[in-house]
């Protein structure tokens, strides 16, 4: 009999196996992070005004990382289902709260990187400038925002994949349960940031409610992602 | 009617007449006798649909996840749990609609304008959503008991969602509190039949609520029976492949 | 008699198509079975529904004791299924994919070690994504993986399929040596006389059951 | 008067969503039960 090894480890696993997929593939670099940063350049062309873009940099910053953020699941859900690998798991008897936790742990490296990469884009594109108590909350409200958006993607990007027609489902089920996060994250990088005059102390109390939203879906995911991933 | 046909029996038959005569009676009450209110005028009038569809859409979604949380919880589950938790959440989407489409209409008569930011009705937009994408999951293709898995989960997972969409809009909202419009929230000053005609409006649309999950959840079983019975008869084809061969 | 696989009636379906419609199987342990049957006939839906993958629609199974309607989960973890697909990430090498799967359970690196050179993909092949290998050569990447998970039921779907003539042979000595540690094999296969000459009992499946 | 027009407009409205689903329920429920034995309408 196969003796499977503590949660810990497995998790720990599933997410070395993932980052090492991204690094044998270089899809994060060589096409979402491309993306994401046309984001912010096509963002600039819409708005049309400096002034403006500075005010909004946060949001918008944000939002470009939602939107890469649909990519990267689905992607995280191709490669397990391109050759049934999924499946192989599921036979195996691997606890599917460790998985989730080992394929929340490697989206949230991902997304992160994928962050870093946008805030610097906002700084040289639309002339953000930082204090460094506003870069070290800024850097806070990444770990936190990221956190909450790794389990929530997880959870969700398993129900959406696999079969035919989930793909399109994915984002309908995905953008309104992030909405507090987008909420949270662009407030406290707003306070980050100081546009529109906000202090750098106002963010605070928006990446408690930010880790309030991490803590939730990582509890709700542990339980729930086995039988929604279950056929 | 003819007695046994379609999903009715003599007591939802029964129900249906009731709601039909509070249904008219509603009308009457709040479009004819009872008075306009002092600050909002005539458009109070709005109120007796708007705040009963709302109400309705709440108990439906509550009916949802008290079912789905039933349906997971027993040893023996049973579809017919499942059936009731779609019924009530594809109802309660309809509830929603309406209560947004009169809420905006409602909205343009008082403050001038068909949506304002509020914390209350951003929150509601998202409820509507949030379900829309529950029923998306529910026609997901599968066995029964998969649809019935998968979406009792993805009900008990709004019900956490739900509540953290509501308190964050909040708190985004009270951060802008924007003078420019009046004060979505202004309480309506209610008169003994203004409250008389919004409490008949609250039990009309529950016993409506009633009546429709009744026959919802039947056609439902209909529906899993016949795509039951269609796998009978694919089981009889299926085992004369092998003498056919 | 010790069955470690009991099938009673089983239908199970594929969205609505009833890919086994009344199968029944009983198979004791130490035997290597083989099923054979026209493609579609319901082989691989068996091997599944072993497995705890496909749930039971209707009628009631058991594998090594274990109910496959309500602990289907228990079942899992102590059967090894090779289907169709290989179960292995593309994106991964041979060595990456077989180091994973070793750290699911604890497996020790000599096991790992040995299941790599047993199937023929150490040395050169190990560095190569699994992406860019040959259809006989993920398999033997796929058997490597099922060895180093020390199942105790093999269902094998189409194990020969896409390996040469080497590579068969050396399935065969693994699988019979498996079968010597005390493991037992299911296997579906249109090799009809490699596998009969490897297994203990043929058994022909159509239409969705046992016939 | 304009706000007759946005009253009545959302009490009819209201009817009309209602009722349209309720007749697509009923007739749906209508059409299956038609093919179905006593079995299968088990609150006949």
């Amino acid at each position: 009999m196969s003796s499977m090894k503590s949660r810990r480890t497995i998790a720990l696993a599933v997410a070395r196996k993932d980052v090492s997929i991204e690094l044998n593939s270089r899809i994060l670099t060589n096409q979402v992070a491309p993306f994401a940063a046309i984001v912010m350049v096509m963002f600039a062309f819409a708005l049309d005004n400096e002034g403006i873009l500075q005010r909004v940099a946060p949001g918008l910053m944000w939002l470009a990382t939602l939107f890469s953020m649909l990519i990267v699941v689905q992607r995280s859900f191709t490669v397990e289902s391109a050759d049934g690998a999924l499946d192989a798991l599921r036979v195996a008897g691997v606890d599917t709260g460790a998985i989730f936790v080992g394929k929340s742990l490697a989206l949230m490296v991902q997304l992160f990187v994928l962050e870093i990469l946008l805030l610097a884009t906002a700084v040289v594109l639309y002339g953000v400038e930082m204090t460094a108590v506003g870069l070290l909350e800024a850097f806070v409200t990444m770990v936190v925002a990221t956190a909450g958006l790794g389990c929530v993607g997880t959870l969700y990007g398993g129900l959406a994949a696999g079969a035919k027609g989930r793909e399109t489902l994915l984002p309908l089920l995905l953008l309104p349960v992030v909405a507090p996060v987008l909420i949270g994250a662009t407030r406290a990088t707003e306070a980050a940031f100081g546009s529109g005059g906000t202090a750098v102390s106002e963010g605070w109390p928006w990446i408690g409610l930010l880790a309030v939203f991490a803590v939730i879906f990582a509890v709700a995911g542990t339980v729930a992602f086995g039988p929604l991933v279950d056929e | 009617m003819t007695p046994n046909s379609g999903t009715g029996t003599s007591a939802t038959r029964r129900l249906g007449v009731l709601v039909i005569v509070l249904a008219i009676a509603l009308a009457l009450f709040g479009l004819r006798f009872s008075a306009e209110d002092v600050v909002q005028g005539s458009t109070v009038r709005i109120m007796y649909v708007h705040v009963p569809s709302i109400w309705t859409a709440y108990i439906a979604f509550i009916l949802t996840a008290i079912c789905s949380g039933v349906y997971l919880s027993r040893r023996q589950r049973s579809l017919a749990w499942d059936r009731v938790a779609g019924a009530s959440a594809e109802i309660g989407v309809l509830f929603v609609a309406v209560s947004l489409v009169t809420g905006s209409l409602w909205g343009r008569l008082t403050w001038g304008t068909y949506w304002v930011w509020d914390a209350r009705l951003t929150s509601t937009a998202f409820l509507f959503i949030t379900y829309v994408g529950y029923l998306a999951v529910r026609r997901l293709d599968g066995t029964h008991r998969q649809r019935a898995r998968r979406s009792s989960v993805m009900a008990l997972l709004a019900i956490l969602e739900i509540p953290l969409v509501h308190f964050s809009v909040n708190l985004w909202r009270s951060l802008h509190q924007d003078a420019s419009v009046a004060d979505p929230n202004a309480k309506v000053k209610l008169d003994g039949l203004m409250l008389f005609s919004l409490f008949l409006g609250l039990v009309t649309f529950t016993l409506l609520f009633v009546w429709l999950v009744l026959h919802r959840q039947r056609t439902m079983l209909l529906e899993d029976s016949f795509a039951d019975r269609g796998l009978d008869v694919a089981i009889a084809e299926r085992r004369n492949e092998a003498g056919a061969q | 008699m010790d069955s470690v696989i009991e099938l009673n009636d089983v239908v199970a379906v594929l969205g609505q198509f009833p890919a086994l419609a009344g199968a029944n199987l009983r198979v004791s342990r130490g035997e290597i079975v083989l099923l054979q049957g026209p493609n579609g006939a319901g082989k691989t839906s068996i091997l599944r529904v072993c497995a705890g993958l496909l749930p039971i629609e209707r009628g009631s199974g058991r594998v090594l004791g274990i109910d496959l309607v309500t602990q289907r989960d228990e079942v899992r973890s102590r059967v090894g299924l090779l289907g169709h697909s290989n179960g292995l990430y593309l994106d991964l090498t041979v060595e990456q994919n077989i180091r994973f799967w070793a750290s699911m359970v604890n497996a020790t690196e000599e096991e790992i070690v040995r299941a790599m050179s047993l199937m023929r993909i150490d040395g050169r092949l190990s560095s190569v994504k699994t992406a860019r290998l040959s259809a006989g050569q993920r398999r033997r990447c796929a058997l490597a993986s099922l060895i180093v998970r020390r199942a105790e039921i093999w269902l094998l779907d189409e194990p020969h399929a896409g390996l040469d003539a080497q590579g068969r042979d050396e399935l065969d000595s693994v699988l019979r040596h498996a079968v010597s540690a005390g493991a037992t094999i299911v296997l579906a296969s249109h090799e009809m006389e490699r596998a009969s000459a490897l297994a203990t009992r043929v058994v022909t499946v159509d239409g969705g059951g046992v016939q | 008067m304009d706000h007759a027009a946005f009253i009545l407009g959302s009490w009819i409205g209201t009817g009309i969503a209602v009722i349209a689903y309720a007749v697509w329920v009923l007739r749906r429920g209508r059409a299956l039960s038609k093919h179905a034995s006593t079995e299968e309408k088990p609150w006949t």
